[in-house]
């Protein structure tokens, strides 16, 4: 029984449950090529053919931009790496960034939200009104700055990739804390917080015993939402020029930039594979963010009551939680 | 050669349709003294008179707006200006202008500007309307009349510009202060600039035989490519890329021209942080060369030059590249296979003949975004065919260009990438930057045999004895190897089959006059 | 009056709504048959989830997709089950409307009443739009909106709660149907205007003959309106009779159940013994004055103003007043959730006009707080052992709630809840057990003063009757000083030794329970008792004939 | 009480564009200079630094902070530093060239978006409404460059419809620019009468705005059906629809109206979004906008220019998402009276 409860509450795999008709078939979707992102990225040295930085095999160099042949299924780049191999290790470096992104600003806009939301006062004020401006501001053009500022322009696989990660950081830590906060201002004024209140717990405790576990419902929903915006973030730093350089990561903006000009050369294979594997990425996530979305509110969940709910949805039943709350996420 | 006049009687009219030239080039500023880039001057050399210049396909200075120009004594470069000059606004273009134009310069000294390369000018004295005399620092030297021809070389309207600040851009064209082949008439910062002849122009080059130029900027490579290749510009000049090129070769719309480039790229390496270098721990300036030596016996120049660029650059074997008198190929006979190739088994001997352990752990730095987009690919395949040989293991890095340009100066890169677009058209300007003891490179090379020779040849005012020290000092220098040369970029034009009068040149200046469609 | 014609307006026969879930189907009503007649009130009762919105959801035709819909409902002789979508459009309104529970979510935001209202006469056609207009003030008046002239251009937001259900009402009346159903249409109202809307729907039943289906869990307000019930019950209906035979003789074991629940006043007298009323009182309130700080710089509003109190050990003061009063204001401010103003309130020996949490937080232990809502009072992610457990933890009683099981399994068993539900989650209980358990937890520290903030409104009427019986018995147990806030009189009448009356911030009568509610001084007292329906159609019917005289 | 929340309101912007000017103005100081940039590769070090000394860039980053936050109170953003144009020219040039963009892209969202929305909404759970919510997340998933690359090389390359690049043809440009006029090509095109101009300029606008427009399009949709779905479940639908309200006057009237209060607040923060994909399709297509400029003066390091460009968009934004507070609040009457 208990073990049966943890499974159920485990967040995503109790939403496919719960989920039915096109919203399972969303999910479903989402979660397969989500899948199918995270094997490739966490297999890329097993299944790539060639290293994302190799220039030569046996029979000595590649060659630039060869079309499609038995030994590179995909031709090779304008730089003459094989690009199958490339859009393989891309998904590494995406991946990479993807969760460093996401477990910094997790941390640092939950633990701002919890106290700017729970203490509130001045502090909160000052947060809030910094949090929205950041977050008003176009994300692209302050993760250009900051990767740079970040780096210190260098673009090698830990300054690059990290600068991009925490570039990304800085413009998802507003997010985090805007919902982790509305979160906590709305459980803050529960009964059950005030019970506690009455009890005589100290505020350290009712912070992190009553508040914070009960804040977080709607984190995997937004973190599905942000690691999409993540990998478009990434992928638009490389094509802009401020991202990765090829023999530290293969990275799929920076691959679709050198691509431009072959693309109207008529070389189709540089560009399309790894512009799809952005468009498979970004979908995959987006498919399971919006399939959360959806069955996190019950005005949009597909008409069916599941019979056994988890505690939190509990909570969840009474106050729906729809990305319009949090405002709007890309 | 004389100022070849007006020739082209009905010029000027805007009867036809003007060409349109298409760049990714950016103009800073239209102010000759507040620039110092290819895009401003790009622009300037349309419409600014020049006291002397170099004809189409000539690297010889002969006078421009100018009657004469010669050195009167050691110091002295004077300069007679024809009677009559006018400025297309109708004022006067006379010795004051002149001197006014590179007073201002000096004065100004914008930190984007090129004053410092009017580095051994003294003073501008005018006796009369017609004269202009330099007065030089030092004696003898045989690069001023090249600066001349080059960024501070621009001659501006007195009456127009201000004596002490830079002038607007819209302000010069409101007030028609050209005095080139061409005016302005219409300036879309970044955007759009039309020309139209000047018909007071009466300097050396041909008067326009067209009826005006369009300059349409572009930000991407590949627009400008797709714009050409559908007709949408008639010229593209600066910068397409090598796939570009190497596609519009293939298509009968449009003709591919190029010529000599005097943009060079090469490898630096720091004497004090390479290894064996001269502050590490292994100190050892024999064994620093063998690596050097080693580094020139393995590149495959002809390599990087098919696969990433695809013939838009080509091998360099030398300091001075072609087109320049005094170019040589020092280092084809000393390194490699001896015919420009590599050679593994050369590089191995001089490594073991010095005593050096292989493999050789070079740190090796480029950066991505100066250089044009290919230099990861160029980068990447260097490293592929350094530790190809078994030789090197190498830690290629790239950093961009502003951090890039703190650090290399800073020693923080044993051994980097770098690039040269020539200041003015003489071999002069492959050396004297590069190997006197203060250099712009500021990697720790100094030899003072090296060092004389340069100061030598600056002065020597004969010509053939002139080439023959430059062709010495870099038959020394590829010896000593303070930096590997790799590739000299081409000048490549793509204009549509109908467009005649491209001519591009060791002047390096693409010049509008003589197009024609 | 009830002229009842032949036919019957609604005849529903061998009814089956199913839904499919999840879960499976849920088959929410099983082979009802009803009967509404002409000019006649039926009221259904019956448990919550019994089925009684779903089964007047029918007659509209309001069910969502997910719903199977068998057997037949004639409505005027047409059977409605079955019919496609236009000719449902058609019978809305015009042959059957519906009366909504909440006034405030049934009116569109950002249209005005009028807009609204000359909606649904025009989607039956034959209205111009000044036709429309004039019909919507007419209907305006008809239920007793002033100048509605004025108002019917007016948004929703700028009525009161009561107005709003006025034009609800006016709205399904508004093209004469044959018959309204109104499921529970004065839940969310005050008990004062209650009465008023219920007067509303008989003018309507006498005057227009209009039949009416009312669904309600209040037995007083079926006393007073309904000519029949019927009684659900998980799903089937299980007894249908007059409504004075129901009162007087139900059959069925449900339905005698459900009328026993029902609280009545019994003016029962408690006094207090001469220890008690000599002790030094546990709280003393004078010239209390509680603020909220208005948002965007609107003025603070004054929630109580200079009121004067005390509770001695071992008393239950009832604390009553209708919505808005008050009433938890008092109560938060005694548990220190709230900033006193002005005056003086003294809570356990602490003054709390500028109390400093620091110094409140030791005489916390000895205070205990029930919530109204048992659903939201926990924390969901502990189960009710661990939550029981904190107030121990948190006073360093136990290590964990681990160590604490003991003691928490004794005050389940005080609460009479067994051991077992201690493992459970809080949403994994009943409303009722959650309102046990919460007791138990008010307990753990055995407290000298409880504060019970409508500790059983959220629950339903025989549920709140357990409570609240569970509740007199640990209070004679244990002694514990009782703040019992409440808005239903027949409760404090049941618990408290005293009674204070609140209005609108400011106290307007206070005395011993059985002299203030046999008694009443104070005219607001007398109007909230009036109101207060009992569940006797004989008794219903006099009283409300004394209230309209008053 | 209305009044008072919109000067409240209108009051929060201050410190959002000063909170960001801030953080830009020390990020972009941590880069580098502008002089290294530009000369970083020509002369000596000794000879930069006196360059960096002579401009002032290396005394303490406070000081050269007060300094510029006293300019700018006083309106003066300066000239940038690389190319020498005041930065009010610069942002009047190319805002006009990117809010043209917008405006484009955002009538192409609201074509796409809200009639769309409506229909999913209606269609819930149906295969329209299936097809469409695909075709919204793939065209918001869909990052704009891919698709404006693939948009171009089919619609301009192979097909020819469209021309390639930029904002017009390189004479209509210029006689739009001789004629002077608002920046807005298509109104100056139309003021010259000439309809080979207009054609010209729509041609030229109908790639950007369209790959900009669904990407935007796509998360208006969602965000119409949602809230009009969400709306949809509101009790007084229901009442609504008890008087025999028409199931399409349902979507049209009742739902529409309330959702389009949260949609409208929405749609507000997408001028961030739009903006963030405005720098990418008019890198796409050359369409020389504001977003273009920065990322250009970012990589030059034009402190002046950037901070100018980051001060005007920071007004911008700051300023739409007051007029949508406004709006918002005029649409719901519960704040309007
Ligand atoms: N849309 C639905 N989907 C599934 N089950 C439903 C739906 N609507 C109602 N039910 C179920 O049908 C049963 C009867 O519900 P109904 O709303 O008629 O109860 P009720 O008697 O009105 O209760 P209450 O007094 O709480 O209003 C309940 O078990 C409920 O869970
Ligand atoms: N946090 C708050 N901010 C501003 N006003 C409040 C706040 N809480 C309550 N009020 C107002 O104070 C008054 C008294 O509220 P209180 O909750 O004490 O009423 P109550 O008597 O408990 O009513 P109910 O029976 O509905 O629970 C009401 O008018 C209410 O609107
Ligand atoms: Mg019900
Ligand atoms: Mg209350």
């Amino acid at each position: 029984m208990a073990q049966r409860r943890l499974v159920d509450r485990l967040p995503v795999v109790h939403q496919l449950k719960q989920s039915v008709g096109l919203q399972r078939g969303m999910l479903v979707a989402g979660l397969a090529l989500t899948g199918l992102f995270i094997v490739v990225a966490i297999f890329a040295p097993w299944l790539a053919p060639y290293s994302y930085n190799q220039l030569r095999g046996p029979d000595g160099l590649f060659g630039a931009q060869q079309p499609p042949s038995p030994e590179h299924l995909l031709g090779t780049t304008v730089g003459g790496y094989d690009v199958l191999s490339r859009t393989i290790w891309g998904a590494q470096t995406a991946l990479f960034v993807i969760v460093v992104a996401i477990i910094l600003s997790v941390f640092a806009g939950i633990l701002l939200g919890l106290v700017s939301g729970y203490l509130g006062g001045w502090l909160d004020r000052v947060l809030v009104v910094i949090a929205d401006a950041i977050y008003s501001f176009p994300s692209l053009l302050l993760a250009i700055v900051a990767a740079i500022a970040i780096s210190g322009g260098q673009s090698g696989l830990v300054p690059g990739v990290m600068a991009a990660a925490i570039a990304i950081t800085v413009v998802f830590i507003p997010q985090y804390f805007r919902v982790v906060r509305a979160e906590v201002v709305r459980v803050k004024a529960e009964a059950f917080v005030e019970s506690a209140k009455v009890i005589g717990a100290s505020t350290w405790r009712i912070m992190f015993r009553h508040v914070l576990r009960n804040s977080t419902r709607s984190l995997p929903l937004i973190i599905t939402l942000n690691a999409s915006e993540a990998i478009a973030t990434l992928a638009a730093l490389g094509f802009l020029g401020f991202g990765i350089e090829p023999t530290a990561a293969a990275e799929w903006g920076y691959d679709l930039k050198e691509s431009i000009g072959d693309v109207s050369a008529g070389i189709w294979w540089t560009a399309i594979p790894p512009g799809v594997a952005i468009v498979v990425a970004i979908l995959g996530v987006t498919l399971i963010g919006e399939s959360l979305n959806d069955l996190a509110d019950p005005r949009l969940r597909a008409r069916r009551r599941s019979a056994k709910a988890t505690p939190a949805d509990a909570v969840a039943a009474t106050q729906p939680v729809s990305r319009e709350f949090m405002g709007e996420v890309e | 050669a004389g100022g070849g006049g007006g020739g082209n009687d009905d010029g000027g009219n805007a009867s036809g349709e003007p060409l349109i030239v298409g760049t990714t080039d950016k103009v800073t500023t239209l102010d000759p003294a507040g620039s110092y880039d290819n895009g401003s001057l790009a622009v300037q050399t349309q419409v600014f008179p020049y006291l002397v210049n170099t004809d189409y396909n000539s690297t010889e200075v002969v006078p421009d707006l100018a009657e004469s120009a010669e050195f009167t004594s050691d110091t002295e470069y004077t300069v007679k200006l024809p009677e009559g000059l006018k400025w297309a606004n109708g004022n006067d273009l006379t010795s004051s202008d002149v001197k006014f134009s590179f007073d201002r310069n000096l004065k100004i000294a914008d930190p984007n500007g090129a004053s410092s390369l009017l580095y051994n000018l003294d003073s501008v004295e005018t006796p009369d309307d017609t004269t202009v005399v330099f007065h030089l620092k030092t004696a003898n030297d045989q690069v001023f009349p090249f600066i001349l021809t080059s960024f501070p070389g621009a001659i501006v309207d007195d009456e127009v510009f201000s004596a002490d600040a830079i002038t607007p851009d819209q302000d010069i064209v409101d007030a028609n202060a050209f005095g080139g082949p061409y005016s302005i008439t219409s300036w879309d910062f970044n955007k759009t600039v039309e020309f139209t002849p000047n018909e007071n122009y009466q300097g050396l080059l041909d008067a326009p035989v067209n009826d005006g130029v369009i300059l349409s900027y572009f930000a991407e490579s590949s627009n400008l490519k797709l714009a050409v290749q559908e007709g949408d510009v008639d010229v593209a000049y600066r910068s397409l890329s090598a796939t570009d090129v190497d596609d519009l070769s293939k298509n009968d719309k449009v003709q591919v021209v190029d010529g000599p480039g005097g943009e060079i790229r090469y490898i630096v390496f720091n004497f004090n942080t390479q290894p064996y270098g001269a502050t590490t721990a292994e100190a050892d300036p024999a064994k620093a060369l063998a690596v050097r030596q080693a580094v020139a016996d393995l590149v495959d120049r002809q390599a990087i030059s098919e696969q990433v660029y695809k013939g838009t650059y080509t091998p360099l074997y030398s300091y001075v590249p072609e087109g320049f008198a005094g170019a040589t190929d020092a280092l084809k006979g000393l390194y490699g296979d001896g015919e420009g190739g590599p050679d593994v088994d050369k590089a191995k001997a001089t490594l073991e003949a010095a005593g050096v352990t292989t493999p050789v752990a070079l740190s090796l730095q480029y950066s991505p975004d100066h250089y044009g987009p290919s230099s990861g690919d160029e980068y990447a395949l260097v490293k592929s065919q350094l530790e190809e040989s078994g030789l090197f293991t190498v830690d290629l890095k790239s950093t961009e260009w502003v951090q890039y340009s703190k650090d290399r100066t800073a020693d923080v890169y044993p051994a980097y990438q770098l690039g040269w677009f020539p200041d003015y058209s003489d071999a002069d300007n492959y050396l004297t930057p590069f190997f006197l003891t203060e250099n712009f490179l500021g990697n720790h090379f100094s030899d003072e045999q090296t060092e004389q020779m340069i100061l030598d040849q600056a002065v020597n005012p004969d010509p053939a004895a002139r080439t023959q020290e430059i062709e010495d000092i870099q038959a020394r220098v590829a010896e000593l190897l303070s930096t590997v040369p790799l590739l000299q970029g081409a000048q490549v034009a793509v204009a549509g089959t109908d467009v005649d009068g491209v001519i591009l040149d060791a002047s390096f200046k693409f010049r509008f006059a003589p197009l024609t469609k | 009056m009830a002229a009842a014609s032949d036919s019957p307006a609604v005849d529903i026969r061998d009814l089956d709504v199913t839904f499919v879930t999840d879960g499976g189907d849920v088959h929410a009503v099983r082979g009802v048959t009803l009967d509404v007649r002409r000019g006649e009130v039926l009221a259904i009762v019956g448990e919550s989830g019994s089925g009684k919105t779903v089964t007047s959801r029918t007659i509209i035709g309001l069910l969502p997709e997910t719903a199977t819909v068998g057997g037949a409902v004639l409505l005027d002789g047409l059977d409605i089950v079955g019919l496609d979508a236009d000719a449902l459009r058609e019978i809305r309104g015009s042959k059957a409307a519906m009366i909504f529970q909440e006034p405030s979510t049934a009116l569109n935001p950002v249209f005005t009443v009028g807009w609204q209202l000359a909606e649904g006469l025009r989607a039956h056609g034959g209205y111009t739009k000044a036709q429309a207009k004039k019909r919507a003030v007419e209907m305006l008046a008809r239920v007793g909106i002033p100048a509605p002239e004025k108002r019917v251009d007016d948004y929703p937001h700028q009525f009161s709660g009561g107005q709003k259900q006025r034009i609800v009402i006016a709205m399904a009346l508004a093209l004469d149907p044959t018959v309204i159903i109104a499921d529970e249409p004065t839940t969310a109202l005050d008990v004062t205007v209650q009465a008023e809307i219920l007067d509303l729907l008989r003018d309507l039943r006498d005057q227009y003959g209009t039949a009416i289906v009312l669904i309600t869990h209040n037995m007083g307000v079926v006393a007073d309106l309904a000519d029949r019930v019927a009684v659900m019950l998980e799903g089937e209906v299980v007894e249908t009779a007059p409504v004075g035979r129901l009162f007087a003789s139900p059959r069925h074991e449900y339905t005698k159940r459900l009328l026993a629940a029902v609280p009545r006043l019994e003016l029962a007298d408690r006094t207090l013994t001469a220890d008690e009323q000599s002790a030094e009182p546990v709280v003393v309130a004078d010239q209390l004055i509680i603020e909220y700080a208005g948002r965007f710089g609107r003025p603070t509003f004054r929630a109580i103003d200079r009121v004067g109190f005390a509770i001695r050990p071992g008393e239950v003061l009832g604390l009553v007043g209708e919505s808005g009063s008050g009433k938890t204001t008092i109560g938060r401010a005694i548990a220190g959730l709230t900033p006193v103003a002005g005056g003086s309130l003294r809570v356990l020996g602490v003054e709390m006009n500028g109390v400093e949490e620091r110094q409140f937080r030791p005489r916390r232990k000895e205070l205990g707080f029930v919530f109204q809502d048992p659903a939201t009072s926990f924390n969901p992610l502990l189960t009710i052992a661990q939550n029981v457990a904190e107030p121990l933890v948190v006073h360093s009683d136990a290590a964990d709630a681990n160590a604490a099981r003991d003691r928490v399994d004794e005050l389940l068993d005080a609460v009479q809840l067994g051991g077992a539900f201690g493992d459970r989650f809080p949403h994994e209980l009943s409303g009722g057990q959650r309102q046990r358990a919460s007791l138990a937890r008010a307990l753990a520290l055995d407290p000298k003063l409880l504060i019970a903030d409508e500790p059983t409104s959220a629950l339903d009427v025989s549920v709140q009757a357990r409570v609240l019986e569970l509740f007199r018995e640990l209070q004679e147990r244990f002694g514990f000083a009782t703040l019992f806030i409440t808005h239903d009189l027949a409760v404090v009448d049941m618990l408290a030794h005293r009674v204070v009356v609140l209005h609108k911030g400011v106290i307007a009568e206070e005395g011993p329970t059985a002299q203030v509610l046999g008694d009443p001084q104070d005219a607001y007292t007398r109007r909230l008792l009036a109101s207060l329906p009992v569940p006797d159609p004989t008794e219903q019917a006099a009283r409300r004939e004394a209230w309209r005289a008053s | 009480m209305l009044w008072r929340y919109l000067l409240v309101r209108f009051l929060l912007i201050f410190p959002t564009v000063i909170i960001l000017v801030t953080v830009v103005f020390f990020l972009i100081r941590l880069t580098g200079d502008p002089i290294t940039a530009a000369l970083g590769g020509r002369l000596p070090p000794d000879q930069l630094q006196e360059r960096i000394h002579e401009a002032g860039f290396d005394r303490p980053i406070i000081v050269q902070y007060f300094e510029y936050l006293g300019q700018v109170f006083t309106g003066n953003f300066g000239t940038t530093l690389t190319d020498n144009q005041p930065v009010t020219e610069v942002l009047i040039r190319y805002g006009t060239a990117t809010l043209e963009l917008a405006v484009y892209a955002l009538i192409v969202a609201f074509i796409v978006g809200i009639p769309l929305g409506l229909v999913a909404a209606a269609k819930r759970d149906k295969t329209a409404d299936a097809g469409l919510r695909v075709s919204a997340i793939l065209f918001y998933a869909t990052p704009v460059f891919f698709a404006g690359l693939v948009a171009k090389l089919i619609f301009s390359v192979w097909l020819g419809w469209f021309p390639v690049s930029g904002r017009a043809s390189v004479r209509t440009e210029l006689a739009l620019n001789r004629e002077g006029g608002t920046g807005l090509y298509l109104i100056d095109a139309i003021a010259t009468g000439n309809p080979a101009y207009v054609q010209d300029v729509i041609l030229h606008a109908v790639l950007p705005a369209v790959t900009l427009g669904l990407a935007i399009g796509g998360v208006f949709l969602r965000l119409v059906r949602t809230n009009v779905i969400g709306t949809h479940n509101m009790p007084y639908i229901d009442a609504a629809r008890s008087r025999g309200v028409s199931e399409y006057r349902l979507v049209r009237k009742h739902a529409y109206k309330p959702a389009l209060i949260p949609i409208v607040t929405v749609i507000g923060l997408q001028v961030a979004i739009l903006l963030s994909g405005a720098v990418l399709t008019e890198t796409t297509f050359e369409w020389q906008g504001i977003g273009f400029q920065l990322a250009k003066y970012l990589g030059s390091r034009d402190f002046v220019a950037v901070q100018g460009i980051v001060a005007m968009i920071a007004i911008i934004v700051a300023l739409t998402n007051f007029v949508v507070d406004v709006i918002a609040a005029f649409l719901d009457p519960r704040v309007r009276y």
